[in-house]
């Protein structure tokens, strides 16, 4: 039992971006309104940057900015800095994220413009009035 | 015995397609027409060139593009594919002949496209004759099947459309459905598809995969006719009459047959099938389509569905003498391809002929009709003949073949098969003939005046009916052919 | 300069895009002409690798100057080589024949449109040469926005709606990729493709692994529309503008069935995807469920565009059955299927487009006569019909030849009866089209030698560049054999029996 | 659609958790993620680019192509932002607002527009009363966050910062004008077609550099190539390379952010935003 809990606590970052991600992925689902779909994935791929970050994570290691003092010559020990690698992919993901968020809210302004509503079955029920009359 | 490689199968296969593009630029009909008569007879030419090299008993081969080991499209020309090419190939001379007549007398819309798919289609026949692998095979009887659809819909009406469906269900659905996975599996467990003597299949695998893959090529090949895939054919009579005399009567139905006598030669060999005893259980099943064929036959008023189910009757004929797997049964089907084709283009003709000339279609409407068109029934009366094997006509020889080959594999039953359905041959044609001739002046439809259809009509099947007279006299290149097969199958 | 080819044929497309853009602003006829000549620069190029590889057996180049772990590389091998040489051809082509309809649709927003075909063509290019597993993810996002981009401008307003719905499940699958990739990175700790392969045998045990592939794959699915989560695909490509559809149409979900089985062979390998996974008969189930799925809704389609989409997904299952039977013949047919799948949907596509160009619309209703009033545009859409419902000379039939025998060889009739049902349905779709091509318009009664309406076919810009497709579908068909011989054959690692 | 989405995001939750067992603990200094490639760059990036910040050169260099493409990405969602909303047909908008200066009467112009004058000024139709306080603090603002902005950029080598985040800033700047007095008035600093072609050559200049590192030889992207052109050694060459493509970056994420702020904000039409 003593065990279980130690890895259940050693490992908590996982169990959080979990939750993060099964929160967003419920929200684009089951959220009837075209915004909250877009919160939704927002939490999504935030909950992925928050995983990938949380690798890199040294303890006892400071930013990965090379100290000057360390001269030209002496080695420069890994393990005093974190692991800069998932820092930069999350720098894409981020940007990924917005690049989407944008792109998908001009996607519901162009919706609103057509349908003026945000809710996806009031548009279905439109469109499904539309098609009738053809 | 030696192969020759030379591109001549090819050329054959290619003549007709190359000649559409300039029937389709052609603007004068005329110019259309004399363009398809100068295919037609290049055609038969090469076709005829290559005919001393197979009598001295070589083979002709020639390979196009090699996909895997044992399926690439390669010509292989034997006497089988000869006899067949021979066949089509000239009978397209006088059917295009005979189209000029049929299309011009009633004033047929869209006759290019006619024409090019005519060619088109002649192609594919040639190309299933001289197919060298079963995949060659496949790719010229998919190329059949979709070039025949515009001409079987060719009046573009509402009947026409069903007709349409039904042929394409019956002919695309099982071709698919039945013969591609039947070659794959058997290309999985020969590793090849080439034709060879003994057939490639024997020893591959156990009897009920053998008899599963045997059901599925003899059902796929719906072509052949076979009941209960015989559909198609009546519904096929929508078609212009030419289409449905080189088509419906030579080319479309003995590719179907021609490919099942190459499976069941090239593909299962003699020895498989005796050893298995399969061949008995074909001949049932073509010994039921010929008895059924010939009854519904007696029971048509349409002069044309008539002539359909005396042909579903006929090419069993052929697929009961290979199945027989005794040698005089094989000659006597491989031979009654061509004699039947003869015959059974006459009757066809005739059929054209009445409708050109007085529009009826109907046997009950052509009481008396010999007063008024006496050349043409003439030749009909020579077509039945030969259809029921009466002996001033070729057809007998098949016959004689088929009745002795039943008499060498001990098959009783269908000698009586045999002699019941030239029965009933005669039963369904002899009344037209007599009541065309002889029936009282009172009855009789027509005026005494002689009023034929046009010439381009008459003189086709006139010749037709000619040939399948000579043949009885010599027949000699389609029998000699046979026997020769017979002899490299068989190794008799 | 030939050995920079394989960074060349994907800067080439970028950096016109950024040209074609600042073109649009300033003088819009140059974008097309701009795009043009960077998309056949970058044609060229890919066949410069190509011949390469056919040389060398694979091409490496290291972007940056960096050695393979720490920098990016990109590596192309057989397989990767001929999906670059049709993706390129594919797009060059495409350009070429919806020009007319571009300027029809898009009046002053040509350069946007240029900009974005210029950035889909980049990223595809991309996906399918990187050798690294995260620089895939970037450029699958890259795919991903242009494809919303052009999906989105569709002609009709449901374009918009059906769009968003593909940037849900586009976004979910690219993230589940991403988390994929995440968890190969914990547990190996890199993220080349090749150098992962090296490290994973000794991790075959751990869950992660498995985890890994699992999620991976499920990302890949969901953005290929396999089948259950197919749902964005027939409403996201018909509502969209016919240059659009028959670009993305024929490339998207080809370049993604080559990142499965980039993942399955390279990354996973063989021993791992079909013996430690027991993944084989669920996915190859799955795969049935796509064909006959896609076949009857197919069926019940009253519009030509949306009738093909269903189609795509029914092909998708071919490819991800093939694929995941586990025999070299399964293999080949599944990769031969990438090549000849996208021919026939971009010949498919390209009629459809021509249709909706002269009639400006593709139900059933609108295509009455077309066999006359556009002969040749039918004809080319006969051909293409032939080589989807694989008839011989036609390219199609020898994929599903590989299929079936690679069906047979494993064991999996299910898959076998599918794709013959598959064909079957097809055959019907198809006939049922030019059935209705065939027959006049209902109203001219069957008169002998009525007057034929006038032709009026597509311009020629857009008849030419079909009729090389065309011709493409039977040259592919007839040269099965040496595609397969030397390419194929090399491109499926020993691994698999 | 709630239920099959509680059993979809339980079911993937499940299979996730089942499958975090195998993983490293959190911060655990030898998991295979900090064995494996980063100790390389952290050893190496001083002595090989000159740049003590870790990110920055693996952003910019070690993993540069990446970059290039997030760039891209950037740009794309600009340029499609664009081709969906913006309407370039020039109709006129039904009725315009003017403010008289002096007497605050505000009127309605129908399908007309009045002579620029001094004494009328346009306003939104969702106009609310200007506040002194924000627009005066927003105009002091402003400066200050576009040098912050600047050095954010220029130091991304020493200090964590970079491309993103400066390019960022001067975009929000900008955004922030914008807001506090109106998008017209923003529009007139920053045009339309300037703020798209910014951010067309800010990527350009990035693809640009690593196209000329390919035309002088190198592989594309390989900064040593710019040692001959900028007269320093190749360690500086790597140094000054990842420093122009910062820049680059900087410049194309600022111009993106305004354009779609710009279009998203008029929905399409430029003329009237938040």
């Amino acid at each position: 039992m003593e065990d279980i809990v130690q890895t259940v606590v050693a490992k908590y970052n996982y169990w959080i971006y979990i939750t993060l991600m099964m929160m967003g992925l419920y929200a684009m689902i089951a959220k009837n309104n075209l915004i909250k779909k877009i919160v939704g994935m927002n939490i999504f791929q935030t909950a992925i940057i928050l995983f990938y970050v949380s690798i890199g994570v040294k303890k006892g290691a400071t930013i990965p900015i090379i100290k000057a003092l360390h001269g030209h010559h002496e080695a420069i020990n890994p393990a005093e800095y974190m692991n800069p690698l998932p820092h930069v992919l999350m720098l894409t993901a981020i940007v990924v994220g917005v690049a989407t968020l944008g792109v998908a809210l001009a996607f519901a302004i162009r919706v609103y413009n057509r349908y003026n509503t945000l809710e996806e079955d009031e548009i279905l029920s439109q469109i499904r009035t539309k098609t009738e009359e053809i | 015995m030696e192969t020759i490689t030379s591109i001549r199968p090819l050329l054959a296969v290619l003549v007709s397609l190359s000649v559409t593009p300039i029937l389709v630029s052609s603007r004068a009909p005329n110019v259309r027409e004399a363009w398809t008569f100068v295919a037609a007879t290049v055609k038969f030419l090469i076709v005829l060139s290559m005919l001393p090299a197979i009598l001295h008993g070589n083979e002709i081969v020639y390979t196009l593009v090699e996909f895997l080991p044992g399926a690439a499209i390669k010509f292989r020309v034997d006497a089988l594919g000869m006899l067949f090419a021979l066949v089509s190939s000239s009978l397209w001379i006088i059917t295009s002949a005979y189209s000029i007549g049929y299309m011009r007398g009633l004033k047929e819309h869209s006759q290019t496209r006619y024409f090019c798919f005519f060619a088109f289609c002649l192609s594919a026949t040639v190309g299933v004759a001289f197919s060298g692998n079963l995949l060659t095979l496949y790719l010229f009887y998919e190329m059949l099947s979709l070039a025949t659809y515009p001409l079987v819909t060719h009046h573009q009406d509402e009947q026409a459309r069903r007709s349409g469906h039904k042929y394409l269900l019956y002919i695309v659905g099982t071709s698919i459905g039945f013969v591609l996975p039947a070659m794959l599996i058997s290309y999985n467990l020969a590793g090849t598809l080439e034709f060879s003597k003994h057939g490639f299949l024997a020893g591959t695998a156990s009897k009920p995969l053998l008899g599963l893959l045997l059901f599925m090529f003899i059902f796929g090949f719906a072509k052949a006719a076979i009941m209960p895939l015989h559909g198609w054919l009546p519904a096929a009579m929508v078609a212009p009459t030419p289409v449905s005399a080189l088509l419906h009567a030579v080319a479309v139905v003995k590719v179907g047959v021609f490919s099942i006598v190459r499976i069941l030669t090239g593909v299962f060999g003699v020895q498989l099938l005796s050893s298995l005893d399969f061949g008995t259980v074909i001949c049932y099943v073509a010994a039921f389509t010929i008895i059924v064929g010939s009854l519904i036959a007696l029971s048509q008023d349409n002069l044309k569905r008539l002539l359909a189910f005396s042909t579903i009757a006929q090419l069993s004929y052929i697929v009961l003498g290979v199945a027989l797997l005794s040698p005089k049964g094989m000659t006597g089907g491989i031979v009654h391809i061509a004699m039947h084709a003869f015959g059974k283009i006459t009757l066809f003709f005739c059929a054209g002929a009445i409708f050109v000339a007085t529009g009826k279609k109907n046997i009950s409407e052509m009481l008396g009709i010999g007063r008024r068109m006496p050349v043409t029934m003439a030749a009909f009366f020579i077509g039945a003949l030969s259809i029921t094997g009466v002996p001033p006509c070729g057809g007998f020889i098949s016959k004689w073949y088929l009745v002795l080959g039943t008499l060498q594999a001990h098959q009783v039953v269908f000698l009586v098969v045999l002699l019941v359905s030239s029965l009933l041959n005669a039963c369904y044609f002899m009344p037209i003939v007599y009541k065309a001739f002889f029936c009282p002046p009172k009855e009789a439809m027509f005026q005494n005046t002689v009023q034929e259809a046009p010439l381009f009509c008459v003189v086709p099947l006139a010749i037709t009916a000619l040939i399948s007279i000579i043949l009885f006299f010599y027949p000699q290149p389609f029998l000699r052919l046979a026997i020769m097969m017979v002899q490299s199958i068989t190794g008799t | 300069m030939s050995t920079q080819y394989p960074a060349l044929l994907v800067t080439i497309p970028l950096l016109s895009g950024f040209v074609i853009s600042a073109a649009g602003w300033l003088n819009r006829r140059l974008c097309f002409y701009i795009a043009v000549i960077a998309l056949a620069g970058s044609a060229f190029s890919c066949f410069g690798v190509l011949l390469q590889v056919l040389q060398e057996g694979h091409v490496t180049y290291h972007l940056g100057g960096w050695d393979p772990p720490w920098g990016i590389e990109y590596y192309v091998d057989y397989l990767n080589g001929l999906v670059l040489v049709v993706v390129s051809t594919v797009a060059l082509v495409n350009l070429i024949a919806t020009k007319r309809s571009v300027e029809e649709e898009f009046q002053e927003k040509i350069g946007p449109f240029y900009t974005l075909y210029a950035f889909m063509v980049t990223g595809l290019l991309g996906i399918v040469v990187t050798g690294d597993a995260f620089n895939l993810y970037v450029l699958l996002e890259i795919t991903a926005l242009s494809g919303y981009g052009l999906l989105g401008m569709g002609k009709n307003d449901r374009a918009t709606l059906s769009t968003l719905n593909y940037l849900y499940m586009g976004t979910i699958g690219a993230c589940f990729y991403l988390l994929g990739i995440g968890y190969l990175y914990i547990v190996t700790g890199s993220l080349n493709m090749r150098d992962i392969a090296q490290i994973l045998p000794s991790l075959y045990g751990s869950k992660a692994v498995l985890a890994a592939f699992i999620i991976c794959l499920v990302g890949v699915w969901a953005k290929m529309a396999f089948f259950p989560f197919h749902g964005w695909l027939p409403n996201a490509y018909t509502h969209a503008s016919s240059a659009a559809s028959s670009l993305i149409a024929p490339l998207v979900t080809k370049v993604m069935i080559y990142v499965m089985i980039r993942l399955m062979l390279t990354i996973f390998t063989p021993a791992f995807t079909f013996s430690v996974a027991q993944l084989s008969k669920p996915v190859v189930w799955l795969a049935v469920a796509a064909i006959v799925m896609g076949g009857i809704f197919a069926l019940a389609q009253r519009d030509l565009k949306k009738m093909l989409t269903y189609i795509i997904v029914a092909e998708v299952g071919y490819m991800v059955g093939g694929a995941w039977l586990g025999n070299r013949a399964g293999m080949t047919g599944a990769i031969l299927h990438i090549l000849n799948d996208a021919l026939m949907t971009l010949c498919v596509f390209l009629v459809a487009g021509n249709i909706v160009y002269k009639v400006k619309g593709c139900a059933f209703d609108d295509l009455k006569g077309l066999m006359r009033k556009m002969p040749f545009t039918m004809g080319a859409f006969v051909v293409g019909a032939l080589s989807i419902i694989g008839v011989p000379p036609t390219c199609g039939f020898f994929s599903k030849w590989y299929l079936i025998s690679g069906a047979i060889q494993a064991g999996q009739y299910a898959f076998v009866v599918a794709l013959l049902f598959s064909s079957l349905v097809n055959v019907v779709l198809f006939f049922r089209v030019i059935e209705i091509g065939y027959y006049e318009p209902a109203g001219s009664h069957h008169g002998h030698e009525h007057h034929p309406e006038p032709m009026d076919e597509a311009p020629l810009t857009m008849l030419v560049p079909l009729f090389i497709v065309a011709a493409g579908l039977i040259l592919v068909g007839l040269y099965t054999g040496d595609i397969v011989n030397r390419i194929i054959e090399l491109a499926i690692p020993n691994g698999i029996v | 659609m709630k239920a099959i989405g509680f059993v979809i995001v339980l079911l993937t939750g499940g299979f996730l958790i089942y499958a975090a067992a195998d993983f490293p603990g959190w911060g655990d200094p030898n998991s295979p993620a900090s064995l494996h490639v980063s100790p390389y760059y952290l050893e190496n990036t001083v002595e090989q680019t000159h740049v003590p910040n870790a990110v920055t050169s693996v952003v910019a260099d070690y993993r540069g192509y990446d970059t290039m493409f997030e760039t891209t990405v950037i740009f794309t969602a600009g340029v499609v932002c664009f081709f969906l909303l913006r309407t370039l047909l020039r109709k006129e908008p039904e009725d315009r607002l003017y403010r008289h200066v002096l007497t605050g009467v505000t009127i309605r112009v129908k399908e007309g527009k009045l002579p620029p004058s001094e004494e009328f000024e346009r306003i939104d139709t969702t106009w609310t009363p200007h506040d002194l306080i924000i627009k005066t603090i927003c105009r002091l603002l402003v400066p200050f966050v576009q040098i912050f902005a600047l050095y954010v950029i220029c130091f991304g080598h020493y200090s964590p910062g970079g491309g993103f985040q400066g390019g960022v800033i001067l975009g929000a700047s900008i955004i922030v004008y914008a807001i506090s007095t109106d998008l017209r008035s923003e529009l007139q600093r920053i045009r339309e077609k300037t703020d798209a072609l910014l951010s067309a050559f800010g990527v350009f200049l990035y693809a640009g550099t690593g196209a000329l590192c390919l035309l002088l030889g190198f592989n594309f992207l390989d900064y040593h190539a710019l040692a001959p052109i900028l007269f320093v050694n190749r360690v500086m060459a790597r140094s000054h390379g990842i420093f122009i493509v910062e820049v680059g970056v900087g410049i194309a994420v600022m111009g993106t952010m305004i354009w779609i702020y710009s279009v998203l904000a008029s929905r399409g039409h430029y003329d009237e935003g938040l």
